[in-house]
């Protein structure tokens, strides 16, 4: 009856069983989610209209001319014209570039900054954690616009080139908006300290660092990858909240919010729709598509999701 | 918890003269100041600049200003807005209540139907609803604030004038009590409508993601196993635990209620303080601007000392830390 | 010979998940008398708690879902009456106690607020008498302190203390039958005996009976009048706890009676079944158990042995005893 | 996957996903956002005018009167004026934006007028005399001028304006100091308790002594002197005591047709008739200055929120959009004021004429104008406005328009060698110009993308950098910038000292010509007109040809009546608020 160690293993290895890595099934899942799908899809048409669109545009070239400002859709421009007789179109496309680097660039400084000092504070508590709470405080009362207004002068008194002005500024935009998150993730820390892994992890004896990044901060994930979706959604919104107070993108190099912003008023608003429409979808189509994935992340990260 | 609060209350004084150092930076490193805007005049001279700067001490070394600035703060004395050649203090009680008005419906709002949509999301995950919710949610969130703006404004004002074209009260208007209550809330439905489907979108996602990792916790099975009622089980149990991490969010939200909206209020024309400092920004109104901000600084610090101290009554594992 | 408290007729409880349809528990049928303990045996996935969680009804569908047989209490069919009567019996007539003390317990609610809760549900009691009776209650579970302990919190109170309190809440209502889901796994030793003891000790005071889940069979021998033995969601043997222990009929039951270190027999390896549990996804026609029996005949990697009468009150489902090759 | 930290794995992933592309076939395709198709106006878009060719100057009458909105119709005793939202300063000592000056002008009144084609006329003094060596100036108030409490206006209540303009406290933008009243200096500096220059005969004339005149001194102690009762403003003044005047700013009181009601910040000012204005009661009852938006000023007079609206900016489809009203009238004048290119000449690649000089024939400003106003602007050659007496005669100038060739040729003379990548060098330097442009700003729009292409095909590299506005105006102040976009206005007097004499105050490009100082000084000095015509006619030819500044354009300023109005004299010198008493609802 007896029977040894070795057979047992053989049989084991015999049937093959890959040990299957939390990310591979957590990929799996997220597949499965309709929702990430499709925003994953638009997601995709949106950085190929962005960056590879403009290479097939015939307008590449095309100089500025008053005389066929504003017209609408035509065959020739399919997206009408701006008001200095730019094809709307090819406009479209290279704003893309940018609003979509300026969402991401911000969004993971959001992250990276928020989730670690959130993480450091809510784990060490007492001094650490009132200096990085204090610091928090302190800059989510500043408000953004004079720093914004500040920081422009300063650049170009540097004499910054300008058009790698936007990406400083939403680095920094990032650097003041990482507060929340890091509160977020500071309650989560609060909390999951109290749970018995933690106390697991202090028997084993391993290191803070260790403990802060491979136990607490991947149970904060569901919090982080909301923050994270959220920040590349904002950080476009508020590329176009700067442009439309006129400290985004410098003209030539076009935004989708400086494009819609173009339209701020009532009568392009009403007379010439091919003006705004194309910027607005496409910011309505990213956004929605970043918050999709976003959420298909949360379900398939979570751990302790029972499908 | 009375000890809990005098050691943040102690701890906030670094904290106030840490902001108000960086409050004064940040404005005087702004290039040029409310004189600069006079010297676009035609029969300014450079010498009569320099008289205006002296007057109002703009000449002095940095650290002169800033204690002069401070000291005048600590009696209460926020100094005279530039702008509005009035005292900081009148400028700000006329506009910010304007402002309150607006944001403490909107919060309200935002959070009674941000709560029941995003629980409501979470009970029935993966359903139809579900979805159709997550849909609506992400578009409100991806408008730019001012394009939305502009959008209500097109259909309700100007197309089917529905809803009054901006500003406070109708023109003239001598109305009192219930006429004029109504007639401001006519005014206020675009921009609270606009302001909340804004900020409506993260709100329900944090309740949903937080009452899904709740549902799932042994102690509701518990709770449905002793047979209490389905509501019981989700709104005693459940919905507790699954507001702890949005308390600190609410309090978040304190500051928020003065700070105006600025986008909004330049649309609709709404007399709020958002628009008064942002014009205070382009017109370097410096008293003004710092005067708010620490204003803003203070609210910030008595919000989070508040989220803390909600935290322990709501969560009594943080209480007795 | 009592009445029949609670009695199974095929039970069937499908989980329908991405991967396929994981019939967790598949045609089981056994009954518990009044006042009797009786004891659901198995490896871990064998279905015994999807089982209990059937009896009270708490399968979250989506993904699971109650599909066939029937489940009396009483005569009742618990399975047939609306949801608002199941409620009405739920932490009343059956209550159940979970495996895990530490999280089954809500954090924010004071203990005391959690025992009075299903007092003033079902047994309409005014606040003041249900504190009362929890004050009584915790007294009976054993912890001292007890006007102290009603207020404070779940995590104020050790492993041991908890799992008190959750068998507190659990009879708050006298029910009739206690559920209890591997009450003593996540404690010591020492704690468990002391939460075995009082368990016997309550069920005898209140004449209750008691449906034990454990894959310790130390515990079986301690606790159990009657024992069910279940395999891949089937019952594959049940008896008498000294027949089944001095008697196992089962191939199954007799490897894990072996399996269990007896004091005094040295042995340098103890034994261990060969193989693994099946994928729960896709169960043939055959006895699950085919694969790793050493008595495997053809029949049985063929069809499925149904459960059959094997002595004064013992049942075993197996081709060696289906009549056929009586050893 | 054997890297293990999570949070750098996270962004890998989020931009991972992103590039995914086979996957099953998606459920819910977001909704396309369906945009409401509004009423398409695009017949009279095609026919785009050529660039540059002239929109109609004056008054255009409404088409069809009737069309008047009836909530506007129900207001037969008031008249509801849209302009931006003034600040609440209701005193001309100290206030900063010309909102604010519209209610000025309403309540109170200045020493002395200005006509439409801005020559002096009689204003609260009736008459004025000025002593032969032109420093004694001598007015005569007007006996019938009273204040809307009843009390007359005296000689006492301007002594007292000119006093607060000179009081050593006085931080607001009239620059009084600029006319040298005797004294001046003793009592803003010195403990002289008043101006030993003005000297007070009798209640009915004042005397005021300068120690040095110019062309613009009685403009200085005239047009530019509001008068304020003394009786009212001047309780325990004293010099270097202006607090209790400050606290009167939104509770103003003076000589002028309507007395101030109410005022509601962020919305509206209330005011109601004098009856007993000095000049007549004024025809309308009730006066409301309401605050619009640029999103919102079209449709408030759509909707008959508002009556006028003096701050509708002049583009092709604002004027189109209140044609289509039909029941507004359209007050199209010049503005006194003109758009201009500041260049800093302390850099050595602007200090050759010829440069400058192809920096104007090599920017096609036709275009740039256009594309900023459809039409609605001119451009110019001189820094000067075509209503001026003192606008030179056009013959004389020479024309940039925009000749690329020129522009190549001056600078081949100049010695800009245009080398292989399509750039110029001179001595190892490539010519770039750093352009610091305000924001938000519509002409800058427009310019940017002209500009840098215009340049680069002259070989010159134009970067533009996006500021806030005072950001500009301070790196230019302190002579940091290279080249930065302004308007400036422009005063009712021709002289141009300030920005292009050496020592102008306003002069931060650093530029100096000697035949132009000589020039302005000697126009200042000139009293009479003709002779000043002439030194001028000398001066902005030279200016003309030695190019200081890119001149840009002279655009059009509008001011919208509603049909139910009339009776405004509005010039580009003379504000609507200054005739509101003669304004009536027909």
């Amino acid at each position: 009856m007896s029977h040894n160690i070795a057979d047992v293993q053989v049989e084991l290895k015999a049937k093959k069983i890959k040990p299957d890595s939390p990310w591979r099934s957590a990929f799996r899942r997220l597949f499965k989610n309709k929702m990430a799908l499709a925003g994953m899809i638009v997601l995709t048409l949106m950085f190929l209209f962005s960056f590879i669109g403009p290479y097939f545009s015939s307008h590449l070239d095309a100089k500025i001319s008053v005389r066929n400002a504003n017209l609408p859709p035509n065959e020739t421009h399919w997206l009408g014209t701006d008001k200095l007789g730019r094809d709307v179109l090819l406009r479209t496309m290279e704003a893309g570039r940018v609003s979509l680097l300026v969402g991401i660039v911000a969004a993971s400084i959001i992250v990276l900054v928020g989730g670690t000092l959130g993480a450091i504070a809510g784990y060490y508590g007492r001094f650490v954690d009132s200096v990085i709470m204090r610091l928090a405080d302190i800059l989510y009362a500043i408000p953004t616009l004079p720093i914004l207004v500040a920081l422009g002068a300063i650049l170009s008194d540097l004499k910054f080139p300008p058009d790698k002005r936007i990406y400083l500024v939403m680095f920094i935009v990032g650097m003041i908006a990482w507060m929340s998150l890091s509160r977020l993730v500071r309650s989560q820390v609060l909390s999951l300290k109290e749970q018995e892994f933690m106390l697991a992890n202090e028997v084993l004896g391993l290191r803070d660092r260790r403990k802060i990044f491979r136990h607490l901060l991947p149970n904060t994930v569901p919090i982080i990858i909301v923050a994270a979706t959220l920040g590349v959604a904002n950080s476009i919104l508020l590329e176009s909240t700067l442009s439309f107070l006129g400290l985004g993108v410098v003209p030539p190099t076009p935004s989708w919010g400086q494009m819609i912003s173009a339209a701020n008023n009532m009568i392009d608003f009403q007379n010439r729709p091919w003006l705004w429409v194309p910027p607005g979808v496409c910011i309505l189509l990213t956004v929605v598509s970043i918050n999709f994935i976003g959420d298909g992340l949360r379900d398939a990260f979570d751990p302790k999701q029972k499908r | 918890m009375k000890q809990l609060l005098i050691r943040r209350l102690i701890q906030s004084i670094p904290t106030l003269i840490g902001a108000s150092i960086l409050v004064f930076l940040v404005f005087t490193l702004a290039p040029g100041d409310f004189v600069t805007q006079m010297s676009a005049d035609a029969n300014m001279t450079q010498e009569r600049l320099d008289e205006i700067r002296a007057l109002h001490g703009l000449d002095q070394p940095l650290y002169k200003q800033y204690l002069t600035w401070m000291g005048n703060l600590l009696t209460g004395n926020f100094g005279e807005s530039v702008l509005h050649r009035q005292p900081v203090t009148s400028v700000i009680n006329t506009f910010m209540w304007n402002s309150f008005l607006i944001a403490i419906i909107v919060l309200v709002l935002q959070w009674i139907i941000a709560s029941i949509v995003g629980i409501m999301a979470a009970l029935r995950q993966y359903s139809i609803y579900d979805s159709a919710v997550t849909l609506i949610v992400f578009m409100a969130m991806s408008f730019p604030s001012f394009f939305l703006g502009l959008l209500m404004l097109k259909f309700f004002a100007v197309d089917y004038q529905i809803f009054p074209l901006g500003g406070m009260r109708s023109t003239g208007s001598t109305l009192t009590g219930w006429a004029d209550f109504w007639d401001v809330m006519k005014h206020l439905a675009l921009p609270v409508i606009v302001l909340t489907l804004l900020n409506i979108g993260s709100l329900t996602r944090y309740f949903r993601t937080n009452m899904l990792e709740v549902i799932r916790q042994d102690y509701v099975r518990t709770a449905r196993a002793k047979g209490l009622k389905e509501r019981v089980v989700i709104f005693k149990h459940a919905l507790r635990n699954a507001l702890l991490p949005l308390i600190t969010l609410f309090a978040l939200e304190i500051p928020g209620l003065f700070s105006g909206a600025i986008i909004t209020e330049r649309i609709f024309n709404w007399p709020g303080i958002g628009r008064v400092v942002l014009d205070g920004i382009f017109q370097r109104d410096y008293p003004l601007l710092m005067g708010f901000t620490m204003l803003l600084v203070v609210l910030t610090i008595v919000a989070n000392i508040l989220a803390d101290l909600m935290y322990g009554v709501a969560d009594p594992r943080v209480r007795n830390r | 010979m009592s009445s029949t408290l609670v009695e199974f007729r095929n039970l069937k409880t499908y989980f329908y998940t991405e991967a396929g349809v994981v019939q967790a528990v598949n045609d089981v049928s056994f009954s518990i008398r009044a006042g009797e303990t009786v004891c659901i045996v198995g490896e871990s996935g064998c279905g015994k708690s999807i089982t209990a969680m059937s009896l009270m009804r708490l399968i979250a569908s989506p993904p699971g879902k109650i599909v066939g047989g029937e489940i009396l209490f009483e005569g009742r069919d618990l399975l047939k009456i609306k949801e608002s009567e199941m409620r009405m019996i739920r932490g009343n007539e059956i209550a159940m106690i979970f495996q895990e003390p530490m999280t089954s317990l809500n954090p924010v609610l004071t203990v005391g607020d959690q025992i009075m809760e299903p007092l003033i549900e079902h047994t309409l009691l005014s606040k003041s008498e249900a504190r009362k009776k929890a004050i009584q209650l915790i007294e009976q579970v054993g912890i001292p302190r007890a006007d102290q302990i009603i207020d404070s919190y779940p995590h104020e109170l050790s492993g041991g203390m908890r799992q008190r309190i959750m068998i507190a809440i659990s009879l708050s209502c006298d029910p009739k039958l206690l559920i209890a889901d591997e009450p003593t796994t996540a404690l010591d030793v020492t704690i468990q005996a002391q939460i075995l003891d009082l368990l016997r000790q309550l069920k005898k005071d209140r004449n209750m009976s008691l449906m034990l889940i454990t894959h310790d069979l130390g515990v079986v021998a301690e606790m159990a009048d009657y024992v069910v033995v279940m395999y891949a969601g089937k019952v594959i043997e049940e008896g008498p706890v000294k027949e089944i222990f001095k008697n196992p009929r089962h191939p199954y039951t007799k490897g894990l009676l072996l399996a269990k270190p007896v004091i005094g027999q040295r042995k340098e390896r103890l034994f261990t079944i060969p193989g693994q549990v099946p994928n729960p996804i896709g169960l043939g026609e055959n006895c699950h158990y085919s694969d790793r029996c050493e008595h495997a005949m053809d029949i049985c990697r063929a069809s499925q042995p149904a459960l059959q009468k094997d002595g004064a009150d013992s049942k075993v489902a197996c081709w060696l005893y289906e009549g056929e090759g009586a050893k | 996957m054997k890297k293990r930290s999570f949070s750098l794995f996270l962004c890998s992933l989020l931009t991972g996903a992103l590039l995914l592309s086979a996957c099953t076939q998606p459920a819910a395709q977001p909704t396309e956002q369906n945009q409401q198709q509004p009423n398409q106006s695009e017949q009279n878009q095609q026919e785009q005018t050529k660039a540059g060719e002239k929109k109609e100057l004056g008054y255009i009458k409404a088409t069809d009167p009737s069309k008047v909105p009836d909530s506007a119709k129900q207001r037969t005793d008031t008249m509801v004026l849209g302009i931006t939202d003034p600040q609440g300063i209701f005193n001309y000592w100290f206030y900063n934006t010309v909102y604010d000056r519209y209610v000025i002008e309403a309540v109170t009144e200045r020493l002395l007028s200005v006509a439409k084609d801005a020559t002096v006329i009689p204003g609260l003094a009736e008459k004025w005399e000025i002593s032969d060596d032109g420093l004694t100036y001598t007015f005569h108030i007007d006996k019938r001028a009273k204040f809307s409490d009843g009390k007359p206006v005296t000689a006492e209540d301007v002594a007292f304006a000119y006093h607060v303009l000179l009081d050593p406290k006085y931080d607001g933008r009239s620059n009084l100091s600029k006319a040298k009243i005797k004294g001046e200096d003793a009592y803003k500096n010195g403990n002289a308790t008043s101006l030993e220059g003005v000297k007070v005969i009798d209640p009915q004339t004042i005397q005021v002594q300068v120690e040095e005149a110019n062309a613009t001194t009685l403009l200085l102690l005239g047009t530019e002197i509001f008068v304020l009762p003394k009786h009212y403003y001047g309780k325990d003044f004293a010099k270097g005591n202006l607090e209790y005047i400050k606290s009167l700013h939104q509770k103003p009181m003076g000589s002028g047709p309507y007395i101030l009601k109410e005022f509601i910040p962020g919305q509206e000012v209330r005011l109601v008739a004098n009856e007993n204005y000095w000049k007549g009661a004024p025809k309308v009852k009730n006066l409301i200055f309401k605050s619009t938006t640029a999103e919102t000023q079209i449709q408030s007079l759509k909707t008959g929120a508002t009556d006028f609206d003096a701050s509708i900016s002049v583009n092709a489809d604002n004027v189109e959009a209140l044609k289509e009203l039909g029941f507004v009238d359209l007050d199209m004048l010049l503005n006194n004021g003109y758009g201009y290119i500041a260049i800093n000449h302390k850099l050595p690649k602007f200090q050759d004429k010829r440069v400058r000089q192809a920096l104007m024939y090599g920017l096609n400003r036709e275009e740039v104008v256009y594309a900023y106003s459809q039409g609605y602007a001119e451009v110019i050659d001189v820094p000067q406005s075509k209503l001026s007496w003192g606008y030179p005669d056009e013959s004389k100038l020479t024309k940039y328009s925009y000749d690329p060739e020129k522009a190549k040729q001056l600078l081949d003379e100049a010695g800009w060698k245009l080398e292989s990548d399509g750039y110029r060098y001179k001595d190892g330097q490539k010519f770039t110009i750093q352009f610091s442009a305000s924001t938000p700003n519509e002409v800058n729009d427009a310019l940017i993308p002209i500009a840098v292409e215009n340049y680069k095909e002259l070989g010159i590299e134009f970067i533009a950098e996006q500021l806030e506005f005072n950001a500009v105006i301070d790196k230019r102040n302190k002579g940091e910038h290279e080249m930065a976009f302004l308007a400036v206005g422009l005063s009712t007097d021709p002289d141009p000292y300030g920005l292009f004499h050496s020592k102008g105050g306003s002069n931060k490009d650093a530029y100096s010509n000697p035949k132009v100082d000589e020039l302005l000084e000697a126009g200042l000095k000139e009293f009479d007109q003709a002779k000043r015509k002439a030194i001028y006619q000398e001066a902005y030819e030279i200016i003309n040809d030695d190019i200081p500044v890119l001149f840009m354009y002279q655009r059009y300023n509008l001011n919208t009546i509603s049909s139910r109005l009339s009776g405004f004299v509005i010039s580009p010198y003379k504000y609507f608020s200054e005739s509101l008493n003669e304004v009536q609802i027909n």
